[in-house]
């Protein structure tokens, strides 16, 4: 029976002594911080684990005051309800915005742009937007070498070996602006995803005169202004030779899609009024659509 | 005899130098001249003609916007037929002057003397001396065309020691400055005096040993001239080792005084000023024949060049006419480089015309240039050993591709001189340095946008 | 139907060993075979039910400040017992895992559940959860013990497949922990679409 | 030459993380930066030796006289934290920029397999000292946790380094991370055998 | 690449020459495991080119297979394989990412995995000379010096003199026996300028240097410079492994700390460790050093400190 | 919960003496088992290296007993002995039995390589060499070390610590039949 007596004695005591230690410490070489990385420190777990990458719990409660969003810390042991409290109690919420998507405004693919140049150098755009204005006649358009590809980090965009132009996977796209980033043309943009993710945008940023942008790509915007024309909602305007839709005001209403003599508007997720018109799915890239099949590979070659 | 060179790196290309003995003939100018306003580093001149405005050779088209600019000099007689955007050589758009030549020959602007006779008798008065530099446009023709009265102007407080007269000419297959110091020493000489007597010291012309005939001719031309003139007292001629880029300003004044100029610091701070012979040249014309800088040594050369050439050419020429003269392109996909083989660059607008420091047109076939697949980087080491810069090229790109800025910065990428050395020495063909030119781009992006101190 | 979820979620989406990383040294340590793994496992799956039950039953006592030491101190009490009947009734295993078992004390993955789960639900919730976690790291545990086993000594579960003679001891050795881990992390970020 | 043998045993041969597998959690998690990677190394060899004295203390003056052994799990573990939280207090107050550059690690320390397998190793372990086994008295259990300590902090920074490397390889996507980290560990670890036998 | 193959080609020839077909057997099965299990993880794993056309694979595969017994089963081969090409260079991902020599890795795994077979001595039967059978000269001393006899008596209890081992007359590792076809393969390297000499010289200076101290103090218990030197892997490793690019530090002065590490952690291990060879590890252990060496010792870069 | 002195002090004694109770109660009951736990393996490990017999265990002096029959007659001695290996101690029983002839050898604790030395426990190759082996009151060698035993393969290091830890073992039961043999004398 002595050894309960014991155990209990040793213990107790042994508690009490650490205890007023630390007491007596913390009380003697107190250190003023700030009061939020407690607050903070108390939400975490408490493992001291080092899983984060920070230097413990405390540590991580310092960086996540000091961080200005929460996106790239993250307590394996919590979790996301830890790290979803955490950031209530930082009061570090992403803003709400409306729904976005990145579209390609470009719709230069292989067969309607004629290279004019053969490039061999190494194939990223951004190695060769600082060399040269690309490999054809168009300054502007997307370069293909798929840098933006690279930089999703969602697997939101791919490549088109057919056509050689990115395609977004909408479904996958956060609208996280990576690729926006990361093209050096300027070619991607995010876009409100629209109901229903109905867009209509302008797929070019061409700013040539109109003949020499022609010349470059038979689906350049040529700046005519026929689209601004018979927009009722004085959505499009051009400038510089090229149209943009304002998104803002754009009413989907498609009048400015077959204006178009050169097919450089495209409407995106629009319902098939005729079974063969639209691409079968949602994440059919515009380069697919009818628009750019219907110019006769044979006429782009010449 | 001593031979001067650096000592960290350096590579040992092929010089091909197979123009070397085509002398300098005039090239015949083109029907449609267009200037571009944006010929040197530095803030692009404005305009100052209109569309229809008749030009005479030589007179101003445009003005310095701001303290690091140059004035343009129309190259040509004519008139004005367009001002604004026009494509350069990689296809961008640069505002251009568009003159359409007179058939009547050129009319020359006044002031400016036009015989060839030498004058080796100049005012020594340094303003006077700057102002007309200035005035005639004059910038670097050893490649980075920086204004020249802004270089010969050393900041206060720092004193230039040695005057570098840059004659390297270290580049594969380049001729025209050797030409220049072969055809015309004195005049050449006469330049290196003036910019001497501006910064009132001492001067050295490097020339590389591949070029023994322009060592001998300059020699000569030193001698005859210093008896009759005290003004060339303090020249020397150096031999420089053959070894790439000992034209480099910051590898050709470790080679000449032994000094090595602080990372971001100015070759003044270590009392060097370095010159290229063809500036040498273009400022002999400006202070004693009044000329601007309206016309260069361009070399058109390659092993596929119809013809070995090196003419003089009227500043705004474009590059199809100079083709057109040589002989035209040969058959099959030909790359055309302005520049030569390690630092020029791809000309893919052949309708795009030449600037100030144009210094030559490369022609090379496909396989000259066809570039292997790139492998693996093996960690050889090979691109560290050839950096001149001491470098470590391979771990920049590992860097450079995984976006790490800060630790770029250290690695002091913003050094690099993007000689090219490090993509010449590398056994898996890897392209270093395109990819290190952008790093550093957005480097020295990053190093300007902090605020200073 | 939420139970049951609180396993899967242990043994899948926040496997300690394979995605939370935690608890890595007895992973290492003792999966020289796969009893040995498994036996760890489920010593380290009952001190996380007990103590995440006792843990849920207290925290309403505990006051924040004194909230870590009092959770150390039930561990390290529930560790012990289990030293004590260890060594009492299975002496064999208690020896072969050695140091390993006194050092569940300092598992994360004990004193994470505690505070993340264990402090802020239901005792029988927690009862769950510690299962689950349990369950997930004495799977994996099991799991890395049987590739080492398998591979150094061509045995599973001491069954042998081929002769001893052609396993590869470094498997079994300090080396093999770690890469054989490794692989089976590269593995289960596959199976699991997390790569 | 006992130390020799100690130093030679702790550091090289039976080093801490490479094949006695203790602190293994903070090897992989603070290890992706060098300077990370020294921080934690220095708080580490200062609380190894400091609690392995303390535990050492306790259990040879007050739990073995009293036949209370297998107290020492929870004793030991006490003992630890309140020390560790102790210096990190004090280093916080008294040394701002020494605490900055090891004292964030010491909370990382305490729920650290490396101080309480240490202490808990130190009382029981034998060493092999001109062919007899002895226990360790006070002096060569200090060396002794200093020593592994230090093998400790080879590991860690040599790990370092690697994984600062690999960081600008190109790893396959699967491999990114925590399993080329853990296959290079396996490497090291196969690398120190070598040192076997060596004591 | 394949400037290493021809340099290996003098060592390979004397190995077959020396242990026959078995030798030849072990090469090919090298050769194909490695190059196969590159190619096929490449493709079908990894899913990028296949980066057999480097031969990088080649030269893992002649190393490895020099790195054996002459009589070890075949089967060792293809697990040597495995761990070089699968856990050595593709995790990491594939030639030049690697951390650590695939091939010494390999080594070294088998080592540690398979005592016996991998120090297993007795040698099959080779075209030219009959076989050698018995321990390696290293084996012999370790074995020895632990039954506490001197060096010279286990030495001139067998037939072996530094000299003789230069032309293949001691037995050993397939890459081991003859240092003449090696140092040719080193000559070819230097003047193909494959390699520098800065690493190999620092590995020969040091293990020279650390065995003729010892060799002082003690001659009965420590061999001396020239029995180091050209015994066991020495210059097989310091030739052809230690220099490998991948794994070896960038700078010369790297270069240099780097031999003498191995040098020393060698000649360590030989003289007070379990292992009779200690090359293997030494490399190993010092291609976990080269990051920090190359951290170290970097090239002066021009207008900089 | 929000804290105050007292209630830390309350709830962190409180579950201190709650926890240091509930230890002491469970090592009060299972002290027990575990040294009957302990005597168990050492009986099992005792019976193990010696001939079957009937009578009781006596332990002669700590790490030396003796198997008696239930007559009183000596079956055999079992001696606990151990010697540093590869891994560190290799702890050994060995039973002898009244004429000098190893009857049987149980290994109790080692830490020797998987795969290697830990072989020492599973070679019959090897462990069965010490058999019903009398060495005369010779030292027991491995081949290599000039004697006729055969090692582990790969593991000489063990099989030396093993043979030696035999050797101390015998080496005690020479030591107490000489002492028997004073005494009878
Ligand atoms: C922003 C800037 C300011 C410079 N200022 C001076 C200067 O004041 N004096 C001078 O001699 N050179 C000056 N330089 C010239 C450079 O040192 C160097 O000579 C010039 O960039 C041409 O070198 P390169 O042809 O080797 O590229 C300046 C360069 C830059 C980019
Ligand atoms: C790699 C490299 C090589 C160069 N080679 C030469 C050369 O051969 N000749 C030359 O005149 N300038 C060369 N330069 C340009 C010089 O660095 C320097 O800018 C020029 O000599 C300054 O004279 P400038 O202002 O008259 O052009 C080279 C520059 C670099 C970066
Ligand atoms: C990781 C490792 C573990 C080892 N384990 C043992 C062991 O358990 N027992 C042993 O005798 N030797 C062990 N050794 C030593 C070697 O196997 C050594 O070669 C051997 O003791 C002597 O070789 P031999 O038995 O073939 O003469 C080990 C070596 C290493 C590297
Ligand atoms: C000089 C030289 C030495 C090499 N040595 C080795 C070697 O020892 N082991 C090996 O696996 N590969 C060697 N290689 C091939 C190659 O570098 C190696 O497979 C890479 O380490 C794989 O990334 C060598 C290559 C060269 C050029
Ligand atoms: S959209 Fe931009 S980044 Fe993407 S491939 Fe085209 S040019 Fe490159
Ligand atoms: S990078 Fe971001 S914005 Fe662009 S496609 Fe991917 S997820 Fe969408
Ligand atoms: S281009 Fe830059 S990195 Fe490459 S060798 Fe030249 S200076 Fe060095
Ligand atoms: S030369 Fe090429 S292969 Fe060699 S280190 Fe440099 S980049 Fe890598
Ligand atoms: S389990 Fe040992 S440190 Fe985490």
């Amino acid at each position: 029976m002595s050894v309960i007596v014991w155990t209990i004695i040793v213990i107790a005591s042994l508690a009490v002594i650490l205890a007023a230690m630390l007491f007596f410490i913390s009380k003697k070489f107190k250190v003023e911080e700030d009061p939020r990385i407690d607050v903070v420190e108390k939400l975490m777990p408490g493992a001291n684990c080092g899983g984060c990458g920070f230097a413990g719990c405390h540590a991580f409660a310092e960086a996540a005051v000091r961080a200005e969003d929460l996106e790239s810390i993250f307590c394996p042991v919590g979790g996301v309800a830890t790290m979803k409290n955490v950031a209530e109690a930082l009061g570090k919420k992403a803003v709400e915005k409306a729904p976005q998507v990145a579209v390609v405004r470009c719709n230069g693919c292989k067969e309607v742009r004629e290279k004019t140049t053969i490039y061999g150098g190494t194939a990223k755009c951004s190695v060769i937007a600082a060399l040269y204005a690309g490999d054809t006649g168009c300054g502007y358009g997307c370069l293909g070498c798929g840098d933006c590809v690279g930089a999703c980090e969602f697997g939101a965009l791919s490549m088109n070996a057919q056509t050689g132009l990115p395609e977004v996977d909408e479904a996958k796209c956060t609208s996280c602006g990576k690729c926006v980033k990361a093209c050096p043309k300027g070619v991607i943009e995010l876009r409100n995803k629209g109901p229903r993710s109905m867009r209509v945008f302008v797929s070019c940023i061409n700013r040539d005169k109109g003949a020499v942008a022609r010349k470059a790509c038979k689906n350049a915007c040529i700046g005519c202004g026929k689209c601004a024309k018979v927009c009722t909602h004085d959505a499009i305007t051009v400038e510089n030779n090229v149209a943009y839709i304002d998104f803002s005001k754009c009413k989907l209403c498609k009048k400015c899609v077959s204006e178009c003599p050169t097919g450089a508007i495209h409407a995106l997720n629009f319902p098939a009024p005729k079974p063969v018109a639209t691409a079968p799915t949602p994440a059919a890239s515009p380069a697919s659509k009818p628009e750019t099949e219907t110019k006769p590979v044979e006429e782009a070659k010449q | 005899m001593k031979k001067f060179t650096f000592k960290i790196g350096g590579v040992h290309p092929n010089d091909s130098k197979i123009s070397a003995e085509a002398a300098i003939e005039p090239l015949k100018i083109s029907p449609k001249i267009y200037i571009s306003m944006a010929q040197h580093l530095g803030a692009p001149a404005n305009p100052v003609v209109a569309v229809g405005d008749e030009v005479r050779t030589g007179q101003i088209i445009g003005e310095p916007s701001a303290f690091m600019s140059c004035y343009v000099h129309s190259s040509v007689t004519g008139k004005v037929v367009s001002v604004g955007p026009y494509k350069d050589i990689a296809g961008r758009e640069a505002i251009h002057v568009g003159i359409d030549v007179s058939p009547d020959g050129d009319v020359w602007a006044d002031g400016i003397i036009t015989d060839n006779s030498l004058d080796v008798k100049f005012p020594t008065d340094r303003q006077t001396l700057l102002d007309k530099i200035k005035a005639c446009g004059i910038v670097g023709l050893g490649g980075a065309t920086f204004p020249t009265h802004v270089k010969l102007c050393p900041p206060p407080g720092s004193v230039a020691e040695c005057l570098i007269i840059n004659g390297a000419e270290c580049e594969p297959y380049l001729t025209s400055d050797y030409r220049l110091m072969v055809e015309r020493p004195e005049e050449v000489l006469t330049g290196v005096a003036i910019i001497k007597c501006i910064l009132g010291c001492r001067a050295v012309v490097g020339i590389e040993e591949n070029k023994p005939k322009a060592i001998e001719s300059m020699k000569k031309a030193l001698e005859s001239l210093s008896e009759k003139n005290s003004e060339f007292n303090d020249i020397d001629i150096l031999t420089l080792k053959k070894k790439y880029p000992q034209g480099g300003e910051k590898q050709l004044i470790a080679a000449v005084l032994g000094r090595e100029v602080a990372s971001g610091a100015l070759p003044i701070s270590v009392g060097a000023v370095v010159q290229n012979v063809g500036t040498a040249l273009a400022v002999y014309e400006a202070v004693q024949k009044n000329k601007p800088l309206i016309d260069n040594t361009i070399t058109v050369t390659g092993q596929v060049s119809p013809s070995q050439k090196n003419y003089l050419t009227r500043v705004g020429t474009p590059y199809k006419d100079i083709i057109a003269a040589a002989g035209g392109l040969p058959d099959g996909n030909i790359k055309v480089i302005s520049g030569g083989p390690m630092m020029g660059r791809a000309v893919s607008n052949l309708d795009a015309t030449t600037l100030k420091g144009t210094g030559a047109v490369l022609m090379l076939s496909e396989e000259q240039t066809k570039r292997k697949p790139a492998q693996a980087c093996i960690s050889c080491g090979r691109c560290v050993d050839a950096c001149p810069m001491g470098l470590e090229p391979f771990y920049l790109l590992r860097l450079s591709r995984a976006g790490m800025m800060d630790a770029l910065e250290e690695n002091a990428v913003q050094d690099c001189i993007e000689c090219g050395c490090c993509l010449y020495s590398c056994p898996s063909s890897i392209a270093l340095l395109d990819e290190i030119r952008l790093a550093k781009a957005s480097v020295m992006k990053i190093i300007k946008s902090r605020p200073r101190k | 139907m939420k139970k049951i979820k609180l396993i899967l979620n242990g043994i899948i989406k926040e496997n300690p060993t394979f995605v939370l990383l935690l608890g890595m040294c007895p992973t290492l340590a003792t999966t020289t075979s796969a009893i040995n793994g498994m036996s760890m496992g489920l010593a380290t799956m009952a001190v996380l039910i007990l103590s995440n039950m006792a843990i849920s039953a207290c925290a309403r006592i505990i006051p924040d400040k004194v909230r870590i030491p009092c959770y150390i101190v039930l561990i390290a009490t529930f560790v012990t017992i289990l030293q004590l009947l260890m060594q009492a009734f299975v002496p064999d295993i208690y020896e072969k895992l050695g140091l390993f078992i006194p050092l569940i004390v300092v598992n994360c993955i004990v004193l994470g559940r505690a505070e993340a789960f264990a402090s802020k639900n239901s005792i029988l919730d927690s009862a769950f959860d510690g299962l689950g976690i349990g369950l997930g790291f004495t799977i994996a545990l099991t799991l890395l013990g049987i590739v080492r086993e398998f591979l150094g000594a061509g045995s599973i579960f001491g069954y042998q497949i081929f002769p001893a003679d052609y396993g590869c001891i470094a498997f079994i050795l300090a080396p093999g922990a770690f890469i054989v881990l490794g692989y089976l992390i590269v593995i289960f970020k596959k199976l699991t679409k997390q790569a | 030459m006992e130390y020799v043998i100690i130093f030679i045993s702790a550091i090289f041969v039976n080093n801490i993380l490479l094949s006695q597998f203790l602190g293994i959690c903070p090897f992989l998690g603070v290890s992706s930066k060098k300077s990370t990677a020294i921080g934690m190394s220095g708080a580490v060899c200062f609380v190894i030796t400091l609690a392995t004295v303390v535990t050492f203390l306790l259990n040879n003056y007050v739990l073995a006289p009293l036949k209370l052994e297998f107290l020492q799990t929870i004793s030991f573990i006490l003992v630890i934290a309140a020390l560790v939280q102790s210096v990190e207090i004090i280093l916080k107050k008294i040394a701002p920029s020494l605490y900055q550059a090891l004292g964030i690690f010491l909370p990382l320390i305490t729920t650290n397999c490396a101080v309480l397998g240490v202490a808990l190793t130190v009382v029981t372990k034998q060493f092999d000292f001109s062919g007899t086994m002895q226990s360790l008295n006070l002096l060569e259990a200090t060396v002794y946790a200093f020593a592994t300590s230090l093998g400790y902090g080879l590991a860690m920074i040599i790990f370092s380094s690697l994984r600062e490397h690999l960081a600008l390889a190109n790893v396959p996507k699967a491999f990114k991370g925590i399993p080329i980290a853990l296959i290079t560990a396996g490497i090291l670890a196969l690398a120190f055998m070598g040192f076997s036998g060596l004591v | 690449m394949a400037d290493v193959c021809i340099a290996l080609i003098p060592a390979v020839i004397v190995s077959v020459l020396f242990y026959g077909w078995h030798s030849l057997l072990i090469f090919a099965v090298s050769c194909l495991s490695c190059c196969g299990i590159e190619c096929v993880v490449t493709t079908y794993l990894l899913k990028k080119k296949s980066t057999c056309g480097d031969l990088s694979a080649l030269v893992t595969a002649i190393l490895l297979a020099l790195n054996l017994p002459p009589s070890c089963p075949w089967w060792i081969a293809i697990i040597g394989a495995v761990v070089a090409i699968g856990i050595g260079k593709l995790s990491f991902g594939g030639l030049g990412q690697n951390l650590f020599n695939p091939a010494i890795l390999a080594r070294v795994f088998l080592l540690v995995s398979f005592p016996v077979q991998m120090t297993n001595w007795t040698s099959p039967k080779g075209f030219i000379a009959d076989a050698f059978t018995g321990a390696t000269p290293l084996g012999m001393i370790n074995e020895g010096i632990m039954n506490g006899e001197s060096v010279s008596q286990i030495l001139s209890k067998s037939s072996f003199s530094p000299v003789l081992s230069l032309f293949a007359e001691v037995g050993g590792s397939a890459g081991e026996i003859a240092d003449v076809a090696l140092l040719i393969g080193f000559i070819y390297l230097l003047c193909r300028r494959v390699i520098k000499p800065y690493i190999t010289l620092s590995i020969w200076a040091s293990v020279a240097l650390f065995s003729f101290i010892f060799n002082m103090i003690n001659p009965d218990l420590y061999t001396g410079p020239l029995f180091n030197l050209l015994t066991g892997g020495v210059l097989l490793g310091s030739i052809f492994m230690a220099t490998d690019y991948v794994t070896s530090p960038m700078s010369n002065l790297g270069g240099v700390i780097f031999g003498l590490g191995i040098g020393i952690i060698t000649m360590l291990i030989r003289y007070f460790g379990a292992y009779p060879e200690g090359v293997s590890f030494a490399i190993l252990i010092m291609n976990a050093f080269v990051p920090l060496i190359n951290s170290a010792f970097k090239q002066r870069k021009y207008g900089r400190k | 919960m929000q804290s105050s002195f007292k209630n830390m002090v309350f709830s962190l004694g409180g579950i201190c003496l709650v926890c240091a109770a509930l230890l002491g109660v469970v090592y009060y009951y299972t002290a027990g088992p575990i040294a009957e736990a302990v005597k168990a393996k050492q009986d099992a490990a005792i019976s193990a290296v010696l001939p079957s017999f009937d009578g009781k265990i006596d332990e002669l002096e700590p790490n030396i007993y003796i198997g008696k029959a239930s007559d009183g007659s000596v079956v055999g001695y079992a001696i606990l002995s151990s010697a540093s290996g590869y891994g560190g101690a290799v702890t050994l029983m060995t039973g002898i039995t009244a004429d000098g002839t190893i009857y049987n050898v149980q290994v109790l604790s080692h830490s020797e390589t998987p795969g290697l030395g830990a072989k020492c426990t599973t070679d019959e190759g090897f462990y069965g060499q010490f058999r019903n082996l009398n060495s005369q009151g010779s030292i027991l060698r491995l081949k290599k070390d000039g004697g006729s035993l055969n090692a582990i393969s790969a593991a000489t290091i063990t099989s030396r610590a093993y043979t030696n830890a035999v050797n101390s073992a015998l080496e005690i039961f020479y030591g107490l039949i000489e002492e028997e043999n004073y005494e009878e004398d």
